[in-house]
């Protein structure tokens, strides 16, 4: 299904423009399909830049908003992803956790709760994991520009330099948390905060996925190598509302400065390169598109998840 | 809740000394429209919009408190209560009393909770209050409880928590009176007097509990309801005359069972007299499991049927 | 407790994925000397000091267990729950279910409550967690059950709250079998059979029932003590087995009376057989005040004296 | 009873003498009367320092190590402070909360819980309160430099810098959190955070109540104009144990390098001065000395705290 990506003799650059390309698709159908969906368009080069460097031995642990193309790209599968978002049977969480879940089996660390900066610890759990098994694996977690607020950063921030666990911590700066503009709530750059805790601390033009991946690459080498966390804030824009079907009125109180479109950008650069023609890109994009129509198709026919998956004997104890 | 945010904006064109701090609580008038018409009336210094911060800003309400403002604080869903649980728990119930009775914390945090229309954030933790001395928590089941109890709570020198059921937002409007009135804390309120059953309802199980009681009418069992309304301090008067005079008793709330309030309920009467009870009590509440958020949420919350189900067993159980 | 010790000793020894988090557990050997000895043995990368962040402290044993490792992560004292709130009930129960039933996360949460040589920080939140489906919690009233419990917790798979009263720490020496052994998680335990009142005793309330025991039989007063041992799972089947026998009820605990696990205790009582009680249950615990750290403590909490006083009463209730 | 230092005609500096002084002997007496009592002996230029400075309408939350000295400079009774620790009856508390609390009507935040960090909430809600009515009083808030890794400290400032509130954040940074050396848990400077928030940051010598005083005026200015938080790293020693008791085997196995008594730093400069001759030093040590033992024995007397003070219906409701 995920040919058009995953298709051989692809360069790495096509490869990169085809997640992205199939995050955006996806994206504009899940919005269509459920209001309540969280719009990822906008952010792709920060998401797919965080990620697209793993091991698949590595964890991750994925913002809210975006993820399900990073669990594509490490396997999971698009349908049992869709299913999450439209309630229906098949998904990996049974229709209980949030739809922005993946499998675990990925080293993936789960949605569990919509509580925003737990993610950070259990994130930084997984690093204090390889730490202790004495491998160089490591742990890659993505986060808003309003859940840098949460105390959970700073403990976590701090606990991991302290610890020098081999982790990178990425903020996807969109610039808004719900309504709220992020100066109202973040006096500084986030990157700043790193600081404190005698870490590197890096801005990135987040809609240049060289440029979040160059700034990754030097982060994960750091943290394979035993010399501890980083924090990146990769600056992106919000190109749509908070959820699907937001009114966004307060955009007109709150006007915002638009950043021009990651995928766009990402595409001609190829095009100037020499790696790809307009022809290939359209060929691509197209090929997510259907790829993600026709999954689509087959998973609104599935039966709602109900009662069946109530699984009062998956509870511990 | 319209009767909610009409009780806010009374309170704050009275006493300057009420202000709101929120997420989401300006431009966008609120989670769920929580605060529509708020920001527009009273500019951004008394409706203040808060980073994603929910320690500092429980924490900062009660020092503004403390320090002569009587502040409402807003955590837009109850599921994020213990991202500042020890301010919750370790500061507010505890400043007047260890401070030898000096403090004053006049301080309300108001909260939503359970199923609705929104679906998200279902988890319903107003359990764990109800334990701690030194709050009030309160759940009213209707708009005019609900204005009138959010008056009472700004009016209180000391903490309130006010939990907002979120299937109430769908509730068919009934006429709230458009003065400032209180309906105080404590007291519980008999939504409908029967013969057969006392069903302890806590908040947006209360319409489960009146559709159930038709149902059951037709066959002629008659459910006493009652409204708990305050989760603390409880009513255990009244809890005891309803059951006194129905000998049977079933609770239901959205919030889990073991450990839940209808446990409080159940154990206030057997403290007081267990011989009025002729049959087994029924304690109804969300199923053993974290409660989902997709679609399998409704099988995990109680509805009428259980209601229905569980007054018919108390009846065939009756040894009387 | 060195019986706690131990069994993380031995399971240290036999399991190198199992480590320790916590503060000044290393050259200070921990809080009242609570890890005495592990350091020097198992150096500071499996012995591992924290900083003052409770949070990061459970999120990181969370992750670390979700990714292979065996984590046991101290909180000093149970009062310091509240600040790692959103990862012991946001995460820690929901992860194995909200995954589909996938994730495996052994971590065992220890820490202490109530009254006890150090005195500070004597508040007991217990009740909270067995609300809350996905926890297991346990609180041992003997060195024995301690050790056992503690090997039982770290075996297991899920995640496991192992609350130590802190007044046994006084204990009288009892002695302990050297090896490894497990107190299975769950069931009760009776301390002490008598026909006439059953008290279910909860952690460091045991010793306390048992010198009332002691004191009622000279008065022809016979209780059967019942060890809860386990807070959820709960052993309905023990509680109402004893309750059959003796026909009336008195629970005690350190923790709050309103919506402790009194509560649950008696409730599942009345769930099942109402009738069985000839008298009103007696539920003994904390004043309903936040609980003092200075010398007003003592009054605050339950002692021999208010079971004794509890038992007559309900002697003199009985109806039969 | 506190004649020594409230004695008209003295200097400003014997004043500050007198008091640190004052907290000195206090300290010792106490630790001998109570072995769970917590030393504060070496810091006492870092906490008198940062308040004595403020006006009586201004809000102050106290470190827990060490406060009882600040209660007395804004006018609370040494007996009743005494007896707190003591467990007599008369203490502000009525011998429920913990020993270091005190009284509210003299504007200090509370004391009621042993919880580290959540006073940084209530700290920062005091100056929301005076920003809400408008005045220009302030707040300042000390706490320990293991406290400054609670969620709560991020949260806190970072709220107070997006609303510019007039409080000022002072790290009593001494080098131990119990028996952990700071440099295991604070891998930079606590007063590198401050980039983070766009606030000033400022490390000072805090065994020099002069340094003290003078970068807590610039803080206080600033916030008292209106101009928002600043964060303070006062940098001391903790000369004692963590609580008097303390055998502190641990210090053998992480050694650390003890500062200067900043009492005698402070005589010496008095001296050096002229402001004071070494018997008026030692006269002002003297007194302080009685009026502690005084005290002392006047509280020893009393009955201990007991059920008259549990207090069933100070609870609210
Ligand atoms: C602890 C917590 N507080 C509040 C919320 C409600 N909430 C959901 S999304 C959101 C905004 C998040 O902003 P950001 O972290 O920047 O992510 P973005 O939505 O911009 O991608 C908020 C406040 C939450 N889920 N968790
Ligand atoms: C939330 C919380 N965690 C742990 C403790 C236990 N504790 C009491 S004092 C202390 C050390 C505090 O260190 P610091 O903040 O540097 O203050 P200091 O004792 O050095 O003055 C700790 C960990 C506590 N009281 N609160
Ligand atoms: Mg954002
Ligand atoms: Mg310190």
């Amino acid at each position: 299904m995920l040919a058009p990506v995953e298709a051989k003799g692809l360069s790495e650059g096509l490869r990169l423009y085809g997640w992205m390309a199939l995050s955006r698709e996806l994206d504009e159908v899940l919005c269509a399909a459920n209001p309540r969906w969280f719009p990822s368009a906008g952010e792709e080069a920060a998401m797919v830049g965080a990620f697209c460097d793993l091991r698949p031995d590595d964890a991750i642990a994925a913002h809210y908003r975006g993820p399900l193309v990073i669990y594509m790209m490490r396997g999971a599968e698009m349908a049992r992803l869709v299913a999450q978002v439209l309630g229906k049977v098949g998904g990996y969480n049974k229709g209980r956790s949030v739809p922005f879940t993946g499998p675990v089996d990925l080293k993936i660390v789960p949605w569990v709760a919509g509580d925003l900066g737990t993610s950070l610890g259990v994130a930084t759990g997984a690093a204090l994991a390889f730490q202790q098994e004495g491998s160089d694996r490591i742990c890659v977690c993505t986060f808003g520009d309003g859940t840098a607020n949460r105390g959970d950063f700073h403990e976590n921030l701090n606990l991991a330099a302290s610890w020098r666990l081999p982790i990178v911590y990425v903020c996807q700066h969109n610039g808004w948390a719900i309504s709220q503009p992020a100066k109202d709530y973040l006096p500084a750059p986030v990157a700043n905060r790193a600081a404190g805790y005698a870490i590197p601390g890096l801005e990135v033009d987040g809609n240049d996925v060289d440029a979040v991946r160059r700034t990754m690459m030097g982060a994960i080498a750091r943290a394979r190598e035993g010399n501890g966390p980083s924090l990146i804030e990769a600056r992106t824009w919000r190109a749509k509302g908070h959820w699907a079907a937001d009114p966004q009125d307060y955009r007109a109180i709150h006007p915002d400065t638009p950043m021009a479109d990651p995928l766009v950008r990402y595409g001609d650069r190829l095009i100037q390169r020499g790696e790809a023609s307009a022809t290939d890109l359209d060929r691509l994009r197209d090929a997510a598109r259907a790829a993600v129509a026709s999954t689509l198709e087959a998973v609104r026919v599935l039966p709602d998840t109900g009662e069946a998956e109530l699984g009062l004997d998956e509870v511990h104890p | 809740m319209e009767a909610v945010i009409e009780a806010i904006a009374v309170a704050m064109r009275e006493d300057p000394r009420v202000f709101y701090i929120g997420q989401d609580v300006g431009a966008m008038q609120g989670s769920m429209q929580g605060t529509k018409g708020l920001w527009e009336e009273f500019g951004p210094m008394r409706i203040r919009e808060a980073p994603i911060s929910e320690s500092a800003m429980v924490g900062a309400a009660l020092g503004a408190a403390l320090f002569g403002q009587r502040p409402i604080v807003e955590i837009s869903f109850g599921e994020f209560l213990p991202a500042a649980m020890n301010q919750l728990i370790n500061q507010a119930p505890n400043l007047h009393y260890m401070t030898g009775g000096t403090a004053r914390v006049p301080v309300v945090v108001r909260t939503r909770v359970g199923d609705g229309p929104y679906g998200g954030h279902p988890q319903d933790y107003s359990a764990w209050f109800a334990h701690v001395p030194g709050w009030k928590v309160v759940m009213p089941a209707t708009p005019v409880d609900a204005k009138g109890m959010m008056t009472a709570a700004i009016r209180d020198d000391g903490p309130v928590l006010f939990f907002e059921g979120m299937s109430l937002s769908h509730a068919a409007r009934a006429p709230v009176p458009l003065d400032a009135f209180e309906t105080p804390i404590g007291p519980a309120r008999i939504a409908r007097e029967g013969r057969d059953v006392t069903v302890v309802a806590v908040g947006s199980s209360l319409p489960l509990a009146v559709r159930a009681a038709g149902e059951l009418a037709a066959e002629g069992i008659e459910l006493e309801i009652l409204d708990l309304r305050t989760l603390r301090p409880l009513d255990r008067d009244a809890i005891l005359a309803s059951v006194r005079r129905t000998r049977r008793l079933i609770t239901v709330h959205e919030a889990w069972v073991a450990g839940g309030i209808g446990a409080e309920v159940v154990a206030s009467v057997v403290e007081e007299a267990p011989e009025v009870l002729v049959a087994p009590v029924i304690r109804i509440g969300a199923a053993a499991v974290p409660v989902p958020s997709g679609k399998v949420r409704p099988h995990a919350l109680p509805n009428a049927r259980h209601i229905v189900e569980a007054a018919r067993r108390v009846m065939a159980g009756t040894r009387a």
